[in-house]
């Protein structure tokens, strides 16, 4: 019973793992590019809980500095997209991925 | 080196050099270079006579051979051969000096005849150049002393009557000859160098002498299928040079070419190049191949005769009386009458030379015509040419007191004495073909004196179709000294002037009996028959079809004890081994080189029983092959007169009432048109076949792969378009039916490429699961 | 459980971040070129591009200088075993900063940039970061030090391939890399996540003795494994991590795509290298190990897949650079090979197979760029006739492609004779793959051979034209690495020496 | 020496590099020039070259001295490998019977082709920069010693000839361009892989590290015994032997591999049909001579039927091919295969006479050949056409022509007399006497009747009789009252010209001269293809001495 009530490693695994099932379904079957970018924000963060939990339990601070260095890049990474997003949005009128497939074959 | 090599060597090759000089000069010399031709020859046959005189009158020697070579090609030391050198070389013994004259005299002969029959022609020069290497080829296979080179003065012959027959190229007819002539000869090549091949593969050199010494010492390493093999494939070189059955389709063909050459080359000398050639190989044949050239021979002997009968062209005749003349030849051989077939050999060039050239001079006289049936009454306009023709005719029938009478004579009984040996009543189709034939020979050829000489000229008979005109239109090439060939038909007759009429003369001189022998009924009083004896055989092998008696006498007169079980059991014991085959050649066929001198019943001694057998019969069948024969010809001559001078036979109606054999005789047996529809045709499909094959299936297949490659990358390039989005798309139709919003979701690309990492990334790892839970 | 640390160690740590520092000068250096460069830019306004080509060639330049230096320092970990210091990572530095000169070059050549952008001031400082990032790349020892190396990389090539702003395709270029490079980064941190929590270790070398020592759950290994590849996969551009790649280098400016596809690919196998060969637990024999030859197979699949998807596509391409693009994927294929065969013949065979691509790759897209300049299209069909008009860049396009499709007398021939030298020193084990690799280059030589066809055999569909001089500097730097191109390989040993000196990594067992 | 024969025409090609491109003439004098310094340096070679040693391998110890002649041996490139030791790459020359008779064929069809470029009239720099470049290639395949070496050579072959058949080819030229291209990559790329598993194979016995030399490829106790083609490794050195075989096969072309050449020839110009039909095909051959047989031989042994019957099929269904072909120089690409097969056979073969009947052939078909093609390029300057149904009668119109063209046609289907003959003569002669290849004989004779076929027809249809109605050319009544042909927009000479006579006659001159006395070339060649029977029959050797 404490197994089932003590929160675990594993909850936080399990957690982890459907934020980034959540992520990936995101990135692949949204259209709006935002929306995509918020699913790569749920991978990362998902990974981020990975590396908090296991720092927890592996005794550690790597893995805190990882997550904390995560969410930087993040943070990056969104800037740089919302700026690429932008000048799609420009040039397309739309914020679309799938309409913008000039490029293919 | 022997004077006589030195005088060979110059005799080789003194026509080699009218041959260079002509087909480069011949249009800076006067006369187009003629004189040097007839020169060169004329040269060549004193060199010959010189030969001959010596060989043969001055210092005969049965056993005379002399023999020079060098090294022509040097392997240096082989593996498991060890040092092999191929040799070159040339052999003169008395078969060669009786050729060497033969061969020089009438090429002589023609090159003078032809001064008159070709003067005019555009090409003349050319002509005797080509004749200058006909002459070198011919008198190569006549010198070598090894199959090498006979081989390849074999094909030189051939390249020779290729020219030669189409040397008025521009018409179709004689362009379709040459090449026909060309690759019936190759056929029989092929087999000849199969032949060639057998007997190196085994002896590692090409030298006759050394492989008859190794043959008779039994190192021939294969089975005796294949000795007997090597001797017919050997003599397939003859089939198609001396056109005999199958491949005789040449010969006739060949007649398109000038007539002197039809004199030299297709009469007199090449086309006997094959039965001199399988008397050089006469020793390493088996009974069984021996066998067969007898039964090939008989049956060219007989259909070419058959042939003969209805032909209307003059030299038509003359080419299918050839082959069947022919055919006696290689008949004698087959039935081992050694040399009867050689002296049937040399007196049918001379007197086949002289009726070619004597129907040359007849259709030079007629302005180019060569049709029998607008001829007629020419006796009294060319009275040379109609009694030199006549002699000659006599000496083809065979009547008595030609030359012809006695080599015939001796063919037909040494026919009659093989078939007693062998008994069975097959091998009696042999010498009853062989005088069936002689009756024809005798019919066709009274026909034909009958329609040219006798009777009115017909010439105004002719009809003058368009086709005609266009057939001597072709002739125009050389016929520049009457250039108004439009009133042929009517010009008056004349007899030729003297440079043709002088070879006609000689020829029909040396168609007489006399000059071989005093007694005109029997040749093997003369000299030759006496000279050129049959040589002891280097092979031995199963002797079936000899009577047991006939052995046992054998074996009291040789003092050998030879039983055929013995012989059989050593016999299939050399397939394999070399050395009990050679206690069998001690035994049996040990070869003498003075086997000539020896003094037997015949006055010759035989190594091999079974020709021993035949000779002894055929001197007892000597005077029924006489009578036989005589009768048979008089029949015939009696028959063609009767039917062509007496009229007492309607010969269209004759030809009417048989007409099926009528017209498979005047239709040749319809060889040309079942070759056209099997080999020829065949092969065409076959080419076609392997064309269409080529560029279709092979590359093709190469294209195939190429296109499937393609394909295979086109599905990839659009992977994503199908196969991907198609996936995508069920995903987001299962996303929007259970969202119930959309009916259609249309997916970005970027997003497929991630749907197709996360496909690649779990499928492995499902896969990896799977592997690791199993 | 967190204690602070005592003044001592905070000593020590400083030490030791100095002695880091002294191994760390091109790094430094690079990084205040980055900066200086934007300074200059704001300073000139943006006014002065050539100058400010030429200053990051003189800068980049420079730090050869430092980097040439660092052959004397002693390999060994710096920042607490972040970063390493070895001959690999210095040849990699080499590598990159000579990749981004000759992207400055290039970038000086195309005609483009005059008319796409109206300020290249942060280009080229954005080149010097993506180069900085790489160098990282190849030295980082840390997992962590490898997702910051690798998203430095990425955010830069973000920019960097959408720098055409106001051209759709270079836009929808930069948009689906972000996309792609995303998503593929999330799934490599997740993985790394994995590695953490089954080690409790980020540093490589621990991480390998981990494994080694304690074991591992070979399903969770593989998941994590997978997830890794995805990051990697996506660097190096292999099957089926590629799909970025031909949008990305049709769509990015011709510079940059030469940069990406050369470059870029080098730090993905720079990392993937080091990370394969250290990480996976290694018996006396890399691929005897179960868990090893597990890694290997799945390389090999990866890479067969490339070197027959890359081929097979690419002959349907119309545009010269998508065209490249998948040929690149193909390369990536041929140096995966190199990897599988896990030792040190296999290392330099993939260094070399690196310098050869370096140079034909450049020098193709070089001709590209001074073609494009005069017909402003990459399209195949524009190709027609330029061999008589353009005789020298016709002939040296046609040496480049044929130093891709691997034949002699050319340096690309000798990568690809490394490459297959190292799978057969193995004996009998990897003949397939050197099979698929022979194989699938003769279907290469075919796509490859439709350029110079378009351009020698073809005529002009405009036969009137002039020829047409590209000037002197481009004739010259055409012909020069027209002429190393082939003199490299004929005397290829200065190049495979340097690449067997550096085929030393630190921390490596099995050498 | 032999380097100087190797790069004089890309020295020659260099100079042609530095002339402008609108000084034609110069170029091709430069070209020639080099071309004819390269036969007298290949005649010199040839008089300095001592038949008596054998080659093929080297000689007791291991050194090449004393077997190879003119042997020219730098270290090229040596490389530390670490665990594997060092890679040595050596720039090894050398020559021996196989080679010196292909050295002068190269040097002879050069400058032939050369001669025959003359006509060449479109970017004439970039023609004779490319000719060089495969006249050095060719060189250098035939003299190269070390693997390495010959590879780069064999592949630098490739690029040249793609160019000149694409470039200044016919109207399908791109396709049997691309094609040739991809076939031979195709099987020169395996070639690659088995150079590499015979280099780790290999040990040099003179430095004992591993080597490239061929030379010591050659001699089985070179190799180590456990590796990959060492010589316990049966199966991988039966797959070797096949992919090297398929490779050189190619070249050759062997059935079914032979579909480029028809197109290549086809559409190549005259001087790159001469070129690549009188020594590239030589190549294949040469290569399984050099190579692919004395490295395996007991493979070779083991495929000598097999390789016999691929022989056989060359032959039979190359002349029925030609047989079939309406196009006159696609009919001589055709004999080609045919003719090609024959060496096959004589290779097949495995003793010494179907091994020198093969050798020559070699050097015969590429002087046959060469005139074949010349004449066809000589006939289709005029015409426009190679469609043998547009001409008729031409004997008589083109005396000379037809002269020449007989002596190329009557050589080729082997007519004594004409050096044709003797190779073909001595491949059956070997095929037969070895029991292996008996019945494969027997049947590839039947090649030497249809040979004839196809070469007589064309030689009918084309010369003999009178002019077809849809000839090719007009007939016209010439003042002086003959008949003459007049070739649409032929400003030239009717029949052959200077130039072309200079390129025709020595090769009659030398067809003839090799037909009667074989020996100035075949004498080279006998020890070192008895040497070659000896490499190739170790067990069998052993049990005879």
């Amino acid at each position: 019973m404490e197994q089932l009530t003590a929160i675990g490693i594993n909850h936080y695994l399990t957690i982890s793992a459907i934020l980034f099932a959540l992520g990936l379904f995101a990135v692949m079957t949204r259209r709006n590019a935002i929306v995509i970018l918020m699913g790569v924000e749920l991978i990362l963060n998902a990974a981020n809980i990975n590396f908090l939990a296991f720092s927890k339990w592996n005794g550690g601070m790597e893995g805190v500095m990882f997550s904390l260095f995560v969410i930087v890049l993040a943070a990056a990474e969104a800037a740089v997209a919302l700026a690429i997003i932008i000048n799609i949005y420009k040039i397309f009128n739309t914020v679309d991925v799938s309409s913008v497939d000039s490029m293919k074959e | 080196m022997h004077s006589l090599i030195q005088l060979s060597i110059a005799v080789l090759l003194l026509p080699l050099l009218s041959f260079v000089i002509l087909i480069f000069f011949n249009r800076r010399l006067p006369r187009r270079g003629d004189f040097i031709g007839v020169g060169i020859l004329g040269t060549t046959f004193a060199l010959s006579a010189y030969i001959f005189w010596t060989v043969i009158v001055e210092h005969y020697d049965p056993a005379f051979r002399v023999a020079w070579d060098f090294t022509w090609l040097d392997f240096g030391n082989v593996p498991g051969v060890g040092p092999l050198q191929v040799k070159m070389g040339i052999v003169v013994d008395n078969l060669t000096a009786i050729m060497l004259a033969m061969v020089t005299l009438i090429s002589f002969l023609v090159h003078l005849y032809s001064t008159g029959y070709m003067k005019g022609d555009k090409h003349y020069g050319r002509f005797f150049a080509y004749l200058g290497i006909f002459t070198f080829s011919m008198l190569g296979i006549v010198l070598s002393d090894n199959l090498f080179s006979i081989y390849i003065f074999w094909e030189l012959v051939g390249l020779s009557s290729y020219l030669l027959i189409g040397f008025f190229f521009e018409k179709e007819s004689a362009a379709d000859a040459q090449k026909k002539a060309f690759l019936a000869n190759r056929v029989g090549d092929i087999g000849m160098w199969l032949g060639i091949l057998i007997l190196y593969s085994q002896f590692h050199t090409f030298g006759y002498q050394e492989i008859f010494q190794k043959l008779s010492a039994g190192e021939f390493g294969l089975s005796h299928a294949w000795l007997t093999a090597a001797g017919i494939l050997l003599f397939m070189g003859c089939v198609g040079k001396s056109a005999q059955f199958p491949l005789h389709v040449w010969l006739p063909d060949a007649m398109e070419g000038p007539t002197p050459v039809s004199a030299l080359i297709h009469a007199a000398t090449m086309v006997a190049a094959g039965v001199y050639f399988v008397a050089r190989i006469f020793v390493l044949l088996t009974p069984e191949a021996l066998h067969l050239i007898a039964f090939i021979g008989a049956f060219t002997a007989f259909m070419a005769a058959t042939i003969a009968i209805t032909q209307q062209d003059i030299k038509r005749v003359l080419a299918y009386s050839t082959v069947s003349q022919l055919g006696y030849m290689v008949l004698g051989l087959g039935v081992g009458a050694y040399s009867a077939a050689l002296f049937h050999l040399v007196t049918h060039a001379f007197f086949k030379a002289c009726l070619f050239l004597g129907s040359g001079a007849i259709i030079h006289a007629m302005h180019h015509e060569q049709d029998m049936r607008w001829m007629g009454g020419l006796r009294r306009n060319m009275p040379w040419t109609f009694a030199t023709f006549i002699i000659a005719t006599f000496a083809l029938a065979g009547l008595p007191l030609t030359s012809g009478f006695m080599s015939k004579d001796a063919i037909l009984a040494g026919a009659l004495g093989f078939a007693q040996t062998e008994g069975t009543w097959y091998y009696y189709l042999v010498p009853v073909l062989g005088f069936f034939s002689a009756l024809l020979t005798a019919f066709y050829m009274g026909r034909q004196i009958w329609l040219v000489f006798f009777g009115e000229s017909r010439t105004h008979l002719k009809p003058s179709d368009p086709h005609d005109h266009h057939a001597a239109h072709a002739h125009d090439g050389h016929d520049g000294h009457d250039g108004h060939d439009e009133e042929h038909g009517h010009h008056p007759v004349h007899e030729v002037a003297w440079n043709m009429r002088l070879p006609l003369v000689v020829l029909a001189a040396l168609s007489i009996f006399i000059v071989y022998s005093p007694d005109p009924l029997d040749g093997g009083k003369g000299w030759f028959m006496k000279m050129i004896p049959t040589p002891a055989t280097v092979v031995g092998g199963e002797q079936h079809g000899i009577s047991e008696a006939f052995m046992a006498m054998s074996a009291e007169e040789h003092g050998t004890a030879a039983a055929p079980e013995a012989v059989q059991a050593e016999a299939a014991a050399a397939e394999d081994m070399h050395a009990p085959a050679a206690a069998h050649a001690e035994a049996v066929t040990e070869p003498h080189p003075s086997a000539a001198s020896g003094e037997h019943a015949e006055g010759h001694t035989f190594a091999d029983p079974r020709q021993a057998e035949i000779a002894h019969l055929t001197h007892a069948a000597h005077n029924r092959a006489i009578q036989i024969s005589t009768v048979m010809v008089i029949l015939g001559i009696g028959f063609s007169l009767t039917v062509y001078a007496f009229k007492v036979i309607d010969p269209d109606r004759t030809a009417r009432a048989i007409r099926p054999l009528y017209l498979m005789s005047y239709n040749k047996w319809y060889w040309d048109e079942i070759y056209q529809a099997t080999f020829i045709r065949g092969s065409m499909l076959i080419a076609a076949m392997f064309s269409w094959f080529d560029r279709n299936i092979i590359d093709g297949m190469v294209n195939g792969i190429a296109t499937l490659t393609r394909k295979f990358a086109f599905l990839n390039g659009s992977f994503d378009k199908y196969a991907v989005d198609g996936m995508v798309n069920f995903t987001a139709f299962f996303v929007n039916t259970s969202g119930g919003v959309l009916k259609k979701l249309q997916t970005g690309k970027v997003q497929t490429y991630v749907v197709m990492v996360m496909l690649a990334v779990f499928g492995y790892f499902v896969y990896y699961f799977a592997q690791l839970v199993s | 459980m967190f204690e602070l640390p005592s003044g001592a160690e905070i000593q020590n740590i400083i030490a030791s971040l100095k002695a880091g520092a002294g191994s760390f000068i091109p790094e430094i250096y690079l990084s205040i070129l980055f900066m200086a460069l934007i300074l200059v830019d704001l300073a000139t306004k943006g006014r002065k591009p050539i100058l400010l080509g030429w200053l990051t060639f003189a800068g980049l330049a420079g730090s050869m200088f430092f980097i040439h230096q660092q052959h004397q320092m002693e390999a060994g970990e710096l920042f607490f075993g972040m970063y390493v210091l070895d001959e690999f990572a210095i040849f990699f530095k080499y590598f990159f900063v000579v990749s981004a000169m000759f992207a400055v070059v290039l970038t000086m050549a195309d005609r483009r940039f005059d008319t796409e952008v109206k300020s290249i001031g942060e280009y080229y400082a954005l080149i010097v970061a993506m180069l900085i990032g790489m160098v990282m790349m190849a030295a980082a020892s840390d997992l962590l030090m490898v997702f910051l190396s690798m998203e430095l990389v990425s955010l830069s090539a973000y920019v960097l391939s959408g720098y055409f702003k106001r051209d759709g395709r270079s836009s929808e270029a930069a948009l689906k890399y972000l996309v792609y490079g995303a998503v593929s980064s999330g799934l490599m941190i997740y993985g790394f996540s994995l590695i953490y929590g089954l080690t409790a270790q980020t540093n490589l070398l621990l991480i390998s003795a981990e494994l080694a020592e304690h074991g591992y759950d070979p399903l969770v290994m593989m998941l994590a494994t997978l997830l890794i590849l995805a990051g990697f996969g996506y660097k190096i551009g292999a099957v089926p991590f590629h799909f970025w790649s031909p949008d990305v280098y049709e769509g990015a400016p011709t510079p940059v795509t030469a940069y990406l596809s050369v470059a870029s690919k080098a730090a993905g196998f720079a990392l993937l290298l080091r990370f394969f060969y250290i990480v996976i637990p290694h018996g006396l024999s890399p691929y005897e190990d179960i868990a090893g030859s597990e890694w290997l197979a799945l390389l090999a699949i990866i890479s067969v897949a490339s070197m027959i998807y890359g081929n097979v596509v690419a002959i349907w391409q119309k545009n010269v650079k998508r065209l490249l693009a998948y040929s690149s994927i193909a390369h990536a294929g041929y140096l995966l090979l190199g990897v599988i065969v896990m030792d040190s013949i296999g290392t330099q065979a993939v260094l070399f197979y690196l310098l050869s691509y370096l140079l034909m790759n450049y020098g193709a897209f070089y001709v590209i760029i001074l073609i494009s300049n005069r017909t402003g299209s990459e399209n195949l069909d524009d190709y027609r006739g330029l061999g008589r008009k353009m005789p020298l860049a016709g002939a040296a396009l046609t040496v480049f492609l044929i130093s891709l499709v691997g034949l002699p007398p050319t340096v690309g021939f000798i990568g690809k004779l490394f490459i297959f030298s190292a799978l057969l020193s193995k004996g009998s084990l990897y003949v397939g793959l050197a099979l698929v690799g022979i194989m699938t280059s003769v279907i290469s030589l075919y796509y490859y051979m439709l350029i110079p066809l378009n351009m020698f055999l073809r005529e002009s569909l405009e036969p009137n034209e002039r020829e047409q001089n590209p000037g002197l500097f481009a004739n010259v730097l055409m012909a020069v690495l027209m002429v190393l191109t082939i003199w490299f390989g004929l005397f290829f040993e200065p190049l495979s020496e340097f690449a067997h000196y550096s085929s030393a990594l630190f921390g490596l067992s099995f050498y | 020496m032999l380097s100087l024969i190797v790069f004089l025409p890309i020295i020659a090609g260099l100079v042609i590099l530095a002339v402008p491109s609108s000084q034609k003439q110069i170029i091709r004098m430069v070209s020639l020039l080099a071309a004819v310094v390269q036969m007298v340096l290949a005649v010199m070679i040839w008089q300095g070259y001592d038949p008596s040693l054998a080659g093929i391998t080297a000689v007791a110890g291991g050194s090449p001295e004393g077997s190879f002649q003119f042997i020219e041996r730098l270290p090229w490139i040596s490389l530390d490998l670490g665990s594997m030791g060092s890679m040595n790459i050596e720039y090894f020359l050398g020559v021996d019977g196989l080679s010196i008779t292909m050295v002068i064929l190269t040097a002879l069809v050069s400058t032939i082709g050369v001669l025959s470029s003359w006509t060449i009239q479109k970017q004439v720099k970039g023609y004779f920069l490319l000719y060089n470049l495969l006249a050095t290639a060719m060189m250098g395949c035939f003299v190269a010693l070390d693997f390495f070496l010959f590879y780069v050579f064999w592949e630098l072959m490739l690029l040249p000839m793609y160019f000149l058949i694409g470039m200044w080819g016919g109207p399908n030229r791109e396709y049997a361009a691309i094609k040739f291209f991809l076939y031979t990559l195709f099987g020169s790329v395996f070639m690659l892989l088995v150079m590499i598993a015979l280099y780790f194979s290999v040990i040099d016995p003179l430095t004992g590290n591993h080597t490239f030399s061929l030379v010591a490829m050659a001699s089985q106790e070179n190799y180590i015994h456990d590796a990959i083609l060492g010589p316990e490794n049966v199966m991988w050195r039966t797959v070797a032997f096949i992919v090297l075989f398929i490779g050189f096969a190619i070249k050759v072309p062997m059935f079914p591999f032979h579909t480029w050449l028809p197109d290549a020839h086809v559409e190549a110009p005259t001087p790159i049909s001469v070129i690549l039909a009188g020594v590239l095909l030589k190549l294949g051959t040469y290569g399984m001579m050099r190579i692919n047989f004395p490295l395996f031989p007991e493979v070779f042994q083991a495929s000598m039927y097999v390789i016999g019957v691929f022989g056989a099929i060359n032959i039979i269904y190359g002349a029925f091919c030609a047989l079939a072909q309406k196009d006159l120089k696609k009919m001589v690409a055709y004999s080609s295969i045919s003719h090609m097969g024959y060496v096959l056979l004589g290779l097949a073969a495995g003793n010494s006479e179907g091994m020198t009947g093969a050798l020559y052939q070699m050097f015969n078909h590429g002087t046959i050949t060469a005139m074949l093609f010349l004449l066809v390029g000589v006939i289709y300057d005029r015409a426009h056409t190679r469609q043998i149904e547009k001409f008729g009668g031409l004997a008589t119109y083109m005396p000379v022509y037809f002269g020449v063209v007989m002596i190329a046609w009557f050589a080729s289907l082997g007519l004594p007399g004409l050096s044709g003959f003797i190779s073909e003569a001595f491949v059956f002669v070997g095929a037969f006497s070895s029991e292996v290849t008996r019945p494969i004989a027997i049947v590839s004779v039947l090649g030497i009747v249809f040979g004839a076929a196809y070469l007589l027809w064309s030689l009918q249809r084309m010369f003999l009789g009178k002019r077809r109605d849809d000839a090719a050319y007009d007939l016209e009544i010439g003042e002086d009252g003959h008949e003459h042909i007049h070739f649409h927009d032929w400003k030239g000479k009717l029949d052959l010209d200077a130039r072309e006579l200079a390129m025709l006659v020595p090769l009659a001159v030398i067809i003839i001269f090799l037909g009667i006395y074989p020996m100035p070339i075949m004498g080279l060649m006998t020890s070192s293809i008895n040497k070659l029977v000896q490499v190739l029959a170790p067990v069998a050797m052993a049990a005879i001495n």
